[in-house]
Formats: C-alpha cells, sequence, structure tokens
C-alpha cells in the first residue's frame, strides 16, 4: 500500500517538473497548499528504516489531509528517493528547493545523506526538520533552520552506557561497529563517554560489515576480557552475526547497542531464537510496554490508528512509524499556529516546549535544536518484540 | 577438356571465398567423381587449402556445391561430415592433449557406440604402427605420426569423399610415401580422393585427373596420363604468355 | 563531396576545412548553451548542470584511456575519490595547516596524476580483462582506505568539501568555475586527439602491431595518457568534494564509475562528442525520470549491452554524417610514382643478414640464412608455405629475436628484436592482413606512419603550442603527398573501414612511405589484388626501389616477382635454395621443382 | 582460533575456488572471461535462499531448481554476450557485453530481492562447531564438482570434446564437432558450478545481491595466479586465498586483509602476468 500510494506522489512531483516552474512566485495565498519536501531513503543499502518511517508519514499527510488541512490548506508532500546515496541527496534537496519551492524539508534520515544535504539546505534559508542521530547536525550556528525530532547519538550511546556500566554493572566493554558513517561516528562518540563513566574499553574496531565472519574480532574481545558487547550499526547481517558467533563460541556476555539489533530483519537472520537472549538495544519509552505490559495511553491510542489503516507491521518497528507519523504533525501544528515562511515555522519551533509526540516529547529553545528527552531514550529485550514494540529492559521497570 | 567419366561425386560452381574483404577464390568450378583420385596443384597462395575449408563448409563461401546428390551450398563442416565428405586439415592438427584413440573416438563422435569402436578399428588397421600407441598422448608421437593419426581421424567415419591438404608436408619422403600409399589403399576400397599436395610427382602418380588453381581460379584440369602435363602446369602456374624454359 | 575532390598543386583537397568545421558545429551549440544556463535562473537546473560538467572533467580524461586507447579502466571512480578526499582535507586543514581551495585543487590534480600511473600500470603488461579485474580492486580498495584512516579522512564520519571564494563561490559562481575547466578539459582532450598522440592511442588500441612498426612507443604514452587522466579526475574529484558540501566514503558508489564508464562507451569510441553527450544523458537522465531513479544503473547496464551488441559506434556513428555520404563506386586506384620524389630521400643503406637461425620448439624457421638487400633494388623472397619467408620480415623488423646470427644496417647491427626502434633506422614495412585503424581516416591512417617525426611533446599538443601545429602542418603535407603517390588522395577523408581490400593495401604503402624508408619490406602486398592492380602495385613498388630505397618484397604472385624484381632469394625449409637474377631463377631446376614442385 | 582459521578459510575458499572454476569452465569452451562469474555464485545464494526459505520447496529440490536456473543463465549468457561477439574475440567487446549482463542481473536482483542481507536456511540439522553445515558444505560442493570434472574430461567422449574445442577450435570443427552445442552445453556446466558454489557457501555470505562483485573478484584471483584455464590451479589457489583472507583477518583485521590480498595479486601478476603455472599469447604477426 505504501509503495502504490509513493509511486503516485513522486508521479504527481514529476509532472510538476515538467511544467518548467521557477517563476511560482514565493508569495503565499490563503488557499495555497503547504509543500513538504521530503527525503527519505526508499531503495538502496540502508533503507529499511526509511521505508518504515514513509509509512508513518504517509499515514499522517492523509489523516491531516482527510481533516480538511491545516487552515483550509492541502498539506502536499514530495518525495525524492535519496536511494541511499549522498549524490541523489544533494540532487534531490536541490530539486525540492529551487523547483518545488517547497516550504520546508523533512528529513533525510541516514547520516551520509544527512551529512551532504543540509549544508545546501540551511545555504538556501529553508526550514528543516530531520531524525538523523549524527550531533553535528544540528548547530544553531552554521544550521539556524535545522531542527532535530529525534535523539543524537550521544543520547544513544549515554543510555546504552547508562545501562551497561550502571545497570548491568559491566566495567570491560568492547565497542565495535561497521564502516558506515553512522558507525564510525557511534564509536568515536561512545569511547570516551564510557571511559567518562569509569569503564574501560577493552576492544574497539570498525568492521567492514561485508566480512562473514567475525570469529577474529569476538575472539580478541573475549580475550581482552569484554564483559559486554555494545556494537553499532543498521546493518542487520552485521548485527545477526554478532549474536550468532557469541551463540556459537558459548560466550555468555550481553549485547547491548543500536535499535537494529530488535528489528525483524535481524531476527530472520538468527541461527538460533535463543542467540537473542540477553540482548539489550535502544528504544524510547514512548514505544515500549511498561511494567504491566502496557503501552502508554498516547501511544496505544496510536497503535490502534495504525492497525485499523492496516499499516504493515509485521517487517518494521513501532518507533520507526512513530518517528515518521511524527514530523508532518510538527510541522503542520508549526503553520497552524503561525503560518508556513520560513521564520514563521522556525519561530514557533524555537519556543517549542513539550511538544507530545509518540516517538517522543519534542522541545527546542532558539539555543537548543537537539528536541529529545535523555531519559525518554531508553534499553529493551529484543526478544520481547511483538507487534513492532518491545519491553523495558529490566532496570527499567519504574 | 576432358572431365571425368563417372558421374560427379562433387560438383562445385563458381565457387567464391576469401577472408574478410580479401577475396580469394572467385568462380571455381571443380567436379570429383566417386572413387575417383584428383590432385589439386597450384603454387603458393594460389588458394588450394582456402578451396578445401571453402569445400567443407569451414569458410563462408558462395557458388554452389553439390555432393552425392544433395545441395552443401550452405552447410557446416558437420553436415559435410556426415554426408561422408571429410576435410583432413593442414599441418596435421591433432589434439596432443588426447590419447591416439581418444582423438580417433573424437573422430567418431556422434556414430553409435559400437559402430564408433569397429571404424576406429578399421581407421587403425591402415597404420599399425599407431596402432600400437594407442594409449599414448597424441603430443608424444612424431610429425609423421600425428600426420598418420590426422588421416586416420579422416577414415573414421568411412567418408565417400576425403579431402587431404598437404599430407606431406614437413614429412620425410619415406613417411610421405607411406601417407600417400594409405590413401591409395583408400581409394581401392571405393573412397574418393581430392589430394593437396606440393610434390608434384607424388600427386600425379596418385591421382587419376588433376586440377591447377592459381591467382584463385581453375586454370587447368587433364587427366594425369596426357602428355607434356608440367610444361602446361608450368604455363599455368606464371600465368598467361609466361615463357618458362625448363631446362635441365 | 569531399570524399572526390580533386588534388591541388599545395597538395590540400578543397573543401576539406568545411568538413573540419562540419565537427566544431555541436561543441558551439554546447558551448552557448552552458553559457546561458544561468538565464534560467533555475538552481536545480544549475546543480545538475555542474554535476555534469564535474563528471565530465573526469570523464574527458578517462575518454582518451577508455574510448582511445581502449584500455577497460572501470574503476575510476577511484581518482574521483582520492581528488574528493585529498582536497577536502587540504582545505580542512584537519591534518595540516588549511591551504586555499584553489592550491588543494592543484594538489589534487597532481596527486591523482600519480595514481592515475598506479592505476594505469597493470595495463603495460596485464591482458584486458585482467586489468579491469585490478581497476576494479583499486576502486574497493581506496574506499577501504578512507573508512579505515580516520585520522585523516574522518572515517565514515567524512569531512566537509572545500567551499571556493567569490567568484566561485557555490551557485553560479562555482557553475562557471565547472563549466570553464570542462571546457577547458574538452578543448585539451581534443587538441590530444587530434595530434599524433591521440593518434597513437588509437593505433595502439586497433592496430597495434602497425603502431609498434611505426616506432610508437606505448608504455611512456599510455603512461603519459594515465597521468593526464589522472591529473584531470583529481580535480573532478576536488570539485565534486566542493559541490557534495560534505563527503563520505558512501558518496563514491560502483555505480558512479559504472557511469563514467558506459557514457564514454554510448558516446562512441575514438570521439570526444559522443562520450560528452553520453556523461550529459546519463547525467540529466534520472532527475527527469523520478520513477525510474532505482532502476538507473540496471538501464545504464541495458543500455551498455545494447551498445556493444547493436550500435558499437556509439552516438558519434549517429552523428558522423559526413562518412555515410555514399562514395564513388567503381574506384580505381592510379598510383603517381612522380610524387614519390617529394617524399623519398633516396639515401638507402644495404641490409645485411648474416647466418640467422631462429627456432621455434625443435623447428627451425630460418636455418642460418645470409641475405643482402641493396639500394634501389627490389628484392623478392620466395618459397613453399612455412620456407620461413614472413619469418625473414619478422626477423628484420625486429618482432623476433634470432637465436644466432646478425641484422646489419648499412654498418650498424640492428638490436635483435626491439621491434619499436627499427622506424627509427628509417626500416618501414606493410602486412599480410592490413593492420590499419578502420574507424580513423585514411589520412589519420597514413599520418600513423610519420609518428616519429614529430618533434612536439605531449603538452605542447595539448596546449596547441606552435611547434606542435608546424609538426601536424608537415605531417598532412607530407600524408597528402604519400596518398597521391599510391593514388588515394581522393579518400583521405574517408573512415579507412569503408574501403575494399585493395586500397587498403596501398594505405599500408602510404603508411610506409611515411617514414621515407631506406629499407622497405612488403608481406604479400599483391594478395587479393586484381590483375590490373598487380600491375599498378608493380610499376609503384619499382619505382620506390628507383628513389634509392632498398624494398624487399615477399610474393607468391610469381609473375609480379619475375616482372619487378631485380635478383630473387628462394627459401626452403628456412634455407636459401637459391638466389639470382629472375631468369637464373625460374630456370633453376631445384627452384622449379621446390618451388613447383615438378 | 587456529581451527577457526582453517574450518572458515577452507569453507569460504572452497567457494572462490568453484568461481575460479566457473571462470575456467566458459573460458577453455569460448576464450572468453566472463563477469558472470561472481553473478552466478551470487545467484545460488538468493535463489537458495528464494526456494527454500520463502517458497518452502524441499532442500534437494531447491538445490535442483537454483542449479537449473543457472543452466538457464549460463545459456542465455552464451547467446547474449558471447556468440555475438566471438568474431572480434581480439577487440575484447565480450568484457563489456558479460559486464553488463551481470551489472543487469545484479541490480534486478537488488530491487527485486532487496539490498539486504537475508538468511540462507540451514538444510542439515545436524554438525556444530567446525563439523558445523557451513564449513563442510562448501567443501563437498568443490569436491565433487572437482571429481566430476575430472571424469567428464577424462571418460566420457563429451568431456573430451569439451577438451578438443578448447585445444584446436578449428580442427574440431574440421572433424564435424558441434562446437557450438558443445559451447553452450560448457556454459550451462558454468551455470550450475557457479549456482552451486553460491548455494554451498550460502549459509556462510548470506543471501545477498552484494556477493557478486566480492566473489568475481576473489573467484577470479586464484584463476589468474593459477593460470586460466588450469582447474587444478583454481581449486589449490582458491583454498590458500580463503585460508590467506581468514588468517590476515585474525592477525590484522578485515580491511587490511583485503588491502593485503589484493597487493599480492596485483604484485604476482605484475611479474608473471600469465599467473604462476600459465602460457602467454601466441605469435602477433
Amino acid at each position: 500500500m505504501s509503495v502504490r500510494r509513493r509511486q503516485v506522489l513522486t508521479g504527481s512531483a514529476a509532472g510538476a517538473v515538467t511544467l518548467a516552474s521557477g517563476l511560482a512566485s514565493p508569495a503565499i495565498a490563503a488557499n495555497e497548499p503547504i509543500r513538504i519536501g521530503y527525503l527519505p531513503a526508499l531503495t538502496g543499502p540502508s533503507s529499511s528504516t526509511g521505508v518504515a518511517m514513509n509509512r508513518g508519514t504517509l499515514f499522517a499527510i492523509e489523516e491531516l489531509n482527510a481533516a480538511g488541512g491545516i487552515n483550509g490548506r492541502k498539506i502536499e508532500l514530495i518525495v525524492r528517493d535519496t536511494q541511499s546515496d549522498p549524490t541523489k541527496a544533494v540532487n534531490g534537496a536541490a530539486e525540492l528547493i529551487h523547483r518545488q519551492k517547497v516550504n520546508i524539508i523533512s528529513g533525510p534520515g541516514n547520516s551520509g545523506e544527512s551529512l551532504a544535504a543540509t549544508p545546501l539546505i540551511a545555504r538556501e534559508n529553508i526550514p528543516q526538520l530531520h531524525p538523523c542521530w549524527v550531533d553535528t547536525l544540528i548547530d544553531v550556528k552554521k544550521y539556524p533552520m535545522a531542527f532535530r525530532n529525534a535523539p543524537t547519538n550521544t543520547q544513544i550511546g549515554a543510555a546504552a552506557n547508562h545501562y551497561v556500566v550502571d545497570v548491568l554493572k559491566r566495567k570491560k566493554v568492547a565497542v565495535i561497529s561497521d564502516t558506515t558513517g553512522y558507525g564510525t561516528a557511534s564509536v568515536e562518540t561512545y569511547v570516551p563517554m564510557l571511559k567518562e563513566k569509569g569503564a574501560t574499553v577493552v576492544y574497539q574496531a570498525n568492521i567492514d560489515a561485508a566480512n562473514p565472519d567475525l570469529k577474529p574480532d569476538m575472539l580478541r574481545m573475549r580475550d581482552a576480557g569484554a564483559e559486554a558487547i555494545m556494537p553499532w550499526s543498521v546493518n542487520a547481517g552485521f548485527l545477526a552475526r554478532i549474536c550468532n558467533t557469541r551463540g556459537n563460541m558459548g560466550w555468555d556476555v550481553p549485547i547491548v547497542g543500536q535499535t537494529t539489533l530488535g528489528s525483524g530483519q535481524t531476527k530472520a537472520l538468527l541461527e538460533k531464537p535463543e542467540y537473542w537472549n540477553k540482548v539489550y538495544s535502544n528504544n524510547f519509552k514512548n514505544c515500549c510496554y511498561g511494567a504491566d505490559g502496557k503501552l502508554p495511553a498516547q501511544t496505544a491510542e496510536f497503535a490502534e490508528r495504525i492497525r485499523k489503516a492496516k499499516i504493515d507491521m509485521a517487517d518494521t518497528l513501532l518507533w520507526w512509524i512513530a518517528s515518521g507519523w511524527d514530523a508532518p504533525r510538527m510541522i503542520a501544528d508549526a503553520v497552524k499556529a503561525t503560518g508556513s515562511s520560513p521564520k514563521e515555522i522556525t519561530g514557533y519551533w524555537n519556543q517549542l516546549k513539550g511538544w507530545p509526540g509518540v516517538y517522543g516529547t519534542v522541545r527546542f529553545t532558539p539555543e537548543q535544536h537537539n528536541g529529545f528527552l535523555d531519559d525518554e531514550v531508553v534499553m529493551c529485550e529484543v526478544n520481547s518484540l511483538r507487534d513492532g514494540a518491545f519491553n523495558l529492559a529490566p532496570g527499567y521497570g519504574s | 577438356m576432358p572431365t571425368s567419366a563417372r558421374e560427379p561425386l562433387l560438383e562445385v560452381k563458381d565457387l567464391a571465398a576469401g577472408y574478410g574483404k580479401i577475396g580469394v577464390l572467385h568462380g571455381v568450378q571443380l567436379s570429383v567423381g566417386a572413387g575417383e583420385a584428383v590432385a589439386l596443384l597450384g603454387p603458393n597462395g594460389a588458394g588450394k587449402t582456402t578451396l578445401l575449408r571453402a569445400i567443407s563448409g569451414l569458410l563462408p563461401r558462395t557458388g554452389q556445391i553439390h555432393f552425392a546428390g544433395k545441395d552443401m551450398s550452405s552447410a557446416g563442416p558437420r553436415d559435410a561430415v556426415s554426408a561422408g565428405l571429410v576435410h583432413v586439415v593442414e599441418g596435421h592438427r591433432v589434439f596432443t592433449q588426447l590419447t591416439v584413440f581418444d582423438n580417433l573416438l573424437l573422430a567418431g563422435y556422434g556414430l553409435p557406440r559400437a559402430a564408433r569402436a569397429q571404424q576406429v578399428e578399421e581407421a587403425l588397421a591402415f597404420f599399425p604402427e599407431i596402432a600400437e600407441k594407442r594409449r599414448n598422448l597424441a603430443v608424444t608421437l612424431s610429425g609423421g605420426q600425428q600426420q598418420m593419426l590426422a588421416v586416420a581421424q579422416g577414415l573414421v567415419r568411412r567418408p565417400r569423399l576425403l579431402m587431404l591438404d598437404e599430407p606431406s608436408a614437413g614429412l620425410s619422403p619415406v613417411l610421405v610415401d607411406r601417407v600417400l600409399l594409405a590413401a591409395a589403399k583408400l581409394r581401392e576400397a571405393g573412397t574418393a580422393i581430392l589430394l593437396v599436395e606440393q610434390l608434384i610427382e607424388k600427386a600425379l602418380a596418385t591421382a587419376d585427373r588433376v586440377y591447377a588453381l592459381a591467382r584463385g581460379t581453375i586454370v587447368l584440369e587433364a587427366r594425369t596420363d596426357e602428355a607434356d602435363l608440367p610444361n602446361r602446369l608450368e604455363q599455368a602456374y606464371f600465368g598467361q604468355g609466361a615463357h618458362a624454359p625448363l631446362q635441365s | 563531396m569531399t570524399d572526390t575532390t580533386a588534388q591541388t598543386g599545395n597538395g590540400r583537397p578543397k573543401g576539406y576545412r568545411s568538413t573540419r568545421y562540419e565537427g566544431l558545429l555541436p561543441f558551439a551549440i554546447l558551448a552557448i548553451a552552458g553559457v546561458a544556463l544561468p538565464l534560467f535562473d533555475d538552481s536545480y537546473i544549475g546543480l545538475i548542470a555542474t554535476r555534469a560538467c564535474i563528471y565530465w572533467i573526469l570523464v574527458a580524461g578517462l575518454n582518451l584511456v577508455v574510448g582511445f586507447a581502449g584500455q577497460i579502466a572501470i574503476g575510476w571512480v577511484a581518482l574521483l575519490t582520492l581528488g574528493a578526499y585529498t582536497t577536502s582535507v587540504l582545505t580542512a586543514g584537519a591534518a595540516m595547516p588549511a591551504l586555499p581551495p584553489y592550491l588543494a585543487l592543484l594538489i589534487a590534480a597532481v596527486a591523482g596524476a600519480a595514481f592515475g600511473v598506479i592505476v594505469g600500470l597493470p595495463a603495460l603488461r596485464l591482458r584486458t580483462f585482467y586489468f579491469a579485474m585490478t581497476t576494479l580492486g583499486f576502486a574497493t580498495i581506496v574506499t577501504q582506505v578512507a573508512l579505515a584512516w580516520k585520522s585523516v579522512t574522518g572515517g565514515g564520519i567524512g569531512v566537509a568539501g572545500p567551499v571556493f571564494p567569490s567568484p566561485f563561490e557555490p551557485g553560479w559562481g562555482f557553475y562557471y568555475l565547472c563549466f570553464g575547466l570542462a571546457a577547458v578539459a574538452t578543448w585539451m582532450t581534443a587538441n590530444i586527439a587530434a595530434s599524433r598522440f591521440g593518434r597513437s592511442l588509437v593505433a595502439i588500441r586497433d592496430a597495434e602491431v602497425a603502431a609498434e612498426a611505426s616506432g610508437i612507443a606505448k608504455p611512456l604514452l599510455l603512461v603519459t595518457v594515465f597521468m593526464f587522466s589522472g591529473a584531470l579526475a583529481g580535480i573532478a574529484g576536488g570539485l565534486f568534494a566542493s559541490l557534495q558540501t560534505y563527503i563520505t566514503p558512501d558518496a563514491f558508489t560502483f555505480d558512479l564509475s559504472i557511469l563514467f564508464f558506459i557514457a564514454i562507451l554510448i558516446g562512441g569510441r575514438g570521439s570526444i562528442i559522443g562520450p560528452l553527450l553520453g556523461t550529459i544523458i546519463l547525467t540529466v537522465l534520472p532527475e527527469f525520470a523520478a520513477p525510474l531513479v532505482a532502476w538507473s544503473t540496471f538501464l545504464y547496464a541495458a543500455l551498455l549491452l545494447a551498445i556493444v551488441l547493436a550500435m558499437p559506434g556509439g552516438i558519434a556513428d549517429l552523428l558522423d554524417f559526413k562518412n555515410r555520404r555514399p562514395l564513388e563506386r567503381h574506384r580505381e586506384v592510379v598510383p603517381r610514382p612522380e610524387m614519390l620524389a617529394h617524399l623519398l630521400r633516396g639515401e638507402g643503406s644495404i641490409l645485411s643478414l648474416a647466418n640467422v637461425v631462429l627456432s621455434f620448439g625443435g623447428v627451425r624457421a630460418i636455418d642460418g640464412l645470409d641475405l643482402d638487400v641493396r639500394p634501389g633494388e627490389v628484392h623478392g623472397l620466395i618459397g613453399p608455405n612455412g620456407s620461413g619467408k614472413t619469418t625473414t620480415l619478422n626477423v628484420i623488423s625486429g618482432y623476433y629475436a634470432p637465436q644466432s646470427g646478425s641484422v646489419r644496417l648499412g654498418d650498424a647491427v640492428l638490436p635483435p628484436g626491439a621491434a619499436r626502434a627499427r622506424a627509427s633506422h628509417r626500416i618501414a614495412r606493410t602486412f599480410q592482413t592490413p593492420r590499419v585503424i578502420g574507424g580513423a581516416s585514411v589520412l589519420d591512417n597514413v599520418k600513423i606512419g610519420g609518428t616519429i617525426d614529430g618533434h612536439g611533446g605531449f603538452i605542447e599538443a595539448m596546449l596547441t603550442l606552435p611547434r606542435h601545429r608546424r609538426d601536424e602542418t608537415a605531417l598532412r603535407e607530407r600524408a597528402l603527398l604519400a596518398l597521391s603517390a599510391v593514388g588515394l588522395e581522393s579518400l583521405a577523408d574517408v573512415r579507412a573501414d569503408r574501403l575494399q581490400h585493395s586500397e587498403l593495401r596501398f594505405v599500408e604503402i602510404a603508411r610506409a612511405l611515411m617514414l621515407s624508408p631506406s629499407i622497405l619490406l612488403l608481406d604479400e602486398p599483391a594478395a587479393g589484388l586484381s590483375a590490373e592492380e598487380i600491375r599498378r602495385l608493380g610499376a609503384l613498388i619499382k619505382s620506390i626501389s628507383r628513389a634509392g630505397t632498398s624494398v624487399l618484397l615477399v610474393e607468391h604472385h610469381a609473375d609480379l616477382i619475375f616482372d619487378i624484381c631485380d635478383r630473387v632469394t628462394v627459401l626452403n625449409l628456412g634455407k636459401v635454395l637459391a638466389a639470382g637474377t629472375p631468369d637464373e631463377i625460374r630456370s633453376h631446376r631445384e627452384v622449379v621443382s621446390a618451388y613447383l614442385g615438378a | 582460533m587456529l581451527e577457526s582459521i582453517v574450518s572458515y578459510g577452507l569453507a569460504v575458499g572452497a567457494v572462490y575456488a568453484l568461481i575460479g572454476i566457473t571462470y575456467n569452465v566458459m573460458f577453455t569452451a569460448s576464450r572468453v572471461f566472463s563477469f558472470t562469474a561472481g553473478m552466478l555464485g551470487m545467484l545460488g545464494g538468493v535463489l537458495g535462499a528464494l526456494f527454500i526459505d520463502q517458497m518452502g520447496l524441499p532442500v534437494i529440490v531447491g538445490l535442483v531448481a537454483t542449479l537449473a536456473c543457472g543452466a538457464v543463465i549460463g545459456v542465455v549468457t552464451e547467446i547474449v554476450t558471447v556468440r555475438p561477439v566471438l568474431k572480434s574475440l581480439e577487440q575484447h567487446l565480450y568484457v563489456l557485453s558479460t559486464l553488463a549482463f551481470a551489472l543487469l542481473v545484479q541490480q534486478f536482483t537488488a530491487i527485486e530481492w532487496g539490498t539486504e542481507a537475508r538468511p540462507f536456511p540451514r538444510l542439515f540439522k545436524i554438525g556444530a562447531g567446525f563439523l558445523d553445515q557451513q564449513f563442510w558444505l562448501p567443501l563437498l560442493a568443490c569436491a565433487v564438482t572437482v571429481i566430476g570434472l575430472e571424469l567428464l574430461y577424462r571418460r566420457t567422449l563429451i568431456g573430451r570434446a569439451f577438451l578438443a574445442i578448447s585445444e584446436d577450435n578449428y580442427a574440431a570443427r574440421a572433424l564435424g564437432l558441434p562446437e557450438q552445442w558443445l559451447r553452450i552445453a560448457s556454459f550451462m556446466l558454468a551455470g550450475m558450478i557457479g549456482t552451486l558454489a553460491g548455494f554451498s557457501g550460502g549459509e556462510l555470505l548470506l543471501a545477498f545481491f552484494g556477493n557478486q562483485s566480492i566473489l568475481n573478484f576473489y573467484g577470479f584471483v586464484p584463476v589468474a595466479l593459477g593460470g586460466m584455464g588450469s582447474n587444478r590451479g583454481a581449486l589449490i589457489g582458491g583454498l590458500a586465498l580463503g585460508v590467506f583472507q581468514q588468517t590476515a583477518n585474525f592477525l590484522v583485521g578485515g580491511v587490511f586483509a583485503a588491502v593485503a590480498v589484493f597487493a599480492v595479486f596485483i604484485v604476482v601478476l605484475l611479474l608473471r602476468p600469465e599467473g604462476l603455472a600459465g602460457a602467454l599469447g601466441a605469435r602477433r604477426v
């Protein structure tokens, strides 16, 4: 369903392209649609997250338009698939800004693409709301109009580190990642943080995810006396191999790290189901089952809605959909409250206090465009996956 | 011009062939009767080898080729072989990495197993000295033996017409005689032979009839028993009006 | 019409210039379009156009490697990566004090040139497919290194690209920088393509043996070209980084490499405008076919397959109107020996082989051969198949090194082997099957023969400096002279593969004449010629020898041999069977028996 | 540690060797180096997962189906990318045509099958540690293939015909051997060997479209070094490469292992372009 929808949208956008624009006046008529440029990675090597978030976003747009749009103005979502390729992301951003004259850009989500596209978007003074975790992407000096409705890598790492050191009480840690921008960036950031917390990083490496055998690295970790493995990667194959190798080595050590540890793709690649025990991944308070085994009220209600809308949940995670769903609604609220000019949107967000997202509560200040609250980043037990959500990991049972 | 008494087994009409843009043969007319032995002579570069290749379908060509009543003008080497028109190519090119026996088996590719085995034995019978080496790799054979093997390969199919391209090339006189003797035996057994040969005397001794090829076309046809053949041949070779006193 | 122009006094066919400018038209159109582009005031188009320019800067250089030299370099993205990181890292100043972007770009060019040689070097030793594989390897290794070498490249996090200061600030300013550099790259590669270096590259691709015989130094030439195209790739990389604003290893996908490579092939080998259009199309197409985006590489591959199987000439062939004009049927080659006087120096020297022995494995192909070829004489070399005629030619022209014996020219001993050095000794030859460049014009084919007489270097050619221009005019004059000498001047501008076989034989002779040879080796020049053509050929050969050149003629046509030769040597089984005047030979009993087998 | 090097190294080496043999089988029949070897390996994994995991076919049926697809693709390769360019072998157009075809298939796989690595089913529940299926299956497949080929070439007439056309195509045609049919047959065979490689190594490498380029390169290294056309070279070279790579993995880590292999490859080739046990091309004039 999401597929069909995407093509319709891209198709219409391509249509818009053909009648050469550039003449369109930036002045906003009262009934002119609000144009949101959207840069998800829907195809290519690291697109599973993008595909999932896309479902949420499309759903939100449908809802908003079904409800009559914003102040009578329809929302038009113009999608450009970045194909997980930075060059395509740059092209896409340029087209959205100059051709499509969008009011705001949402995305990109993958680090490579965001790193390339964000400076370009900032240069043109277009507001940007993206879910990419790379810390350097939010910088009110360099990118005054870029906002993040997601945690930073620092927050993600802090949560994981906290869990390893303070909850699991492990002092010797192995930190590894694949060789992608996201992976290497994470390791760079987390190792010092761990050391601050008094843990010793006994093993640290960026491993080419294409390398099918992780045994060498795992053995070195064990020989180094690691008491916990912290893998940072969005590559399901890579993460699954870590779990499998641990299992085959019969090594009883917790794996604590990236959310993809709990994804359906990872689960599918496990050699034995029990290899998923003692694996804890990042997640978000609003999207986890509490001690009572229930989701928070607001989330439960959202989950119900997407179930009714028959959005495929089998191969994805609740928080992905949620994050995709929140973005357009944050934009909508900004426009509803003020207007659709860059100033108005950013001005509204700069004052945003505790915006209640399903993915997380968002709060911005003129100096701080990282909207996520530290305590909403949590860890969960991956083997408790059901309907795309997890139980909070032992220790969060508050 | 005298032609063969018997009705022709192979009939070639205005054949043209060449390599890429290079036209080598034009308007070649030639015929071989059943059980007849014909020698094809001519100076180097006249196109003798090309002619055999064109006939056996190893080269693309235009013109008509009739063999045993069938139209073979557009036939490939496979059809030629299965029709009994076998071409033993120049330079004893046998498969050096296979044994003598395997080389012969390959020559019988496609025949029923039993028939193949038997015909291979028949072929070997012509050349006792390679029959002894049937288990050896062909690479261990001498040049002459390789040539015999090549001819033997040609025999496996029990051809109706065997085309031999310079079987004597690079062989000692003794071996040449052996090879040509085999050819003669075949001939008695009723196989027609089209022989390309450098050694005119030997060729003439073997053949009933002779064609001379020069500058890509047939310039002479004669019975081997005709008088003054060498002179006429030389005339034919050197082109019209060439005067070539053969002094001794 | 230019195909049938008459010869004017100074040896330049009328209307030649017109065909020359015909080719420039598409470039002019593109140039105007490029300059006028900002009038659209659509920065998106601007960005795509900038990207196209940057890609072209790389492809322009790669085109000389792939399109002209025919080297299958698939992994050229490696050089883009290198250039991008070099420029970014130097301007960012992470590793060392920051440099101004223009200087960094220059350094990137140098680095690219150096690395280009490293990537290209295997091409000198390895077979095509092997080389393709090694470039693939380099493509992967470079990204691997970029990821591993975090301290400098920032690993997976990457580095910010350089920002060029005004007037080339991001936006249209930067576009003009890239456009300008692209124009310069086009100009330089076009100059090289039209120079003796460009022709030599194509010769190496399509007629390597002939190139060697004409004294073209393959290794040196290839290395130079790899350097040049590496430098352009380095610059392209720097600009690419700036356009991307921020580079991470995952920006340099193998698909990008494929795009560069395929752009050249759909454009057409040996063309400049073709690959240029190819690059533009491949860059722009996916942008305006949004629904196809995911399939773009699939489509490129399909395109490549279609091109290889159906239209090897590529776009360039479609634009080549000149060669669609029908040629005059029933053409006749009428040599004009009187022209030879202008070509040949008449200072032939005696070529003598002494007791040369060459055996392959056990077989003695040449067995103690003695042979003297005197100036002003046609020396015939005949004998049965496999008697060692062509082998002898190959020993003289240095393709084979004899095990013993000597080959001397005058009193200079020719080094055994060393085919390429022969041209400098003024030893020219033709081949049994004509070795001509089908895709090049007859004139260019002939010019190949005079390659070693050029004085201007690669750089001079690239910038068309005076000395190079003088070379070219001289070369052209001589080539036209040679063509009129063999009677082909009217076909000067025709693509060689449209000629008949007999005409190709004369083209080869014209090419040989460009050396103003002191020794001319002819390998069965009469094969496949009609009686009338053979007669004319004979006359031509004779007058070449009379102009002072020593001619060694290997031929099967006995009548031609006995017609024009001053002396004849008969070989049999690698040995001299007889030597003497034609009449002595034809009345020589053994000869008759060996040669005619009587 | 050591046993891990050996068991894993030999397993992945066996896959490389099989890909190398795939190159060889295509080469001996047509003198063509084909980029489709790695593609076949990649498809072996993907198709195996598709038939057994997705469609739930029984293992043996899945294997047969995979090999059948391989055979078909082999034939298509011959007809589409090899036969049209055989006339002009010296122009090396086959490099382009096979590259294009391989890319075509890879991209199609990426789009239809997805760019994420997907699981390859565990075929036999037996074995653990070094006796694990993923370690012995490739070795078994490799042994079966090598012995099978040896029997084919030495014991059967068609096998000898393969050797004949590869040694002297012209003489073979003159003898009336069905040269074209034999070429198709050997591409069919190559297709099956290639997919078998991917299938047997499926659990190791997973069903992943990206395996194509890896296998293309690492499968080529042994034949390039062992000499094109020599299956013995491919076998020894492949196993050696696997172990070498795995050792490097242990000692210096993944990225540098790749660099090391590549360096060895280049250096050896530059010193001996014909490979450690190969012969160069014939005369040119």
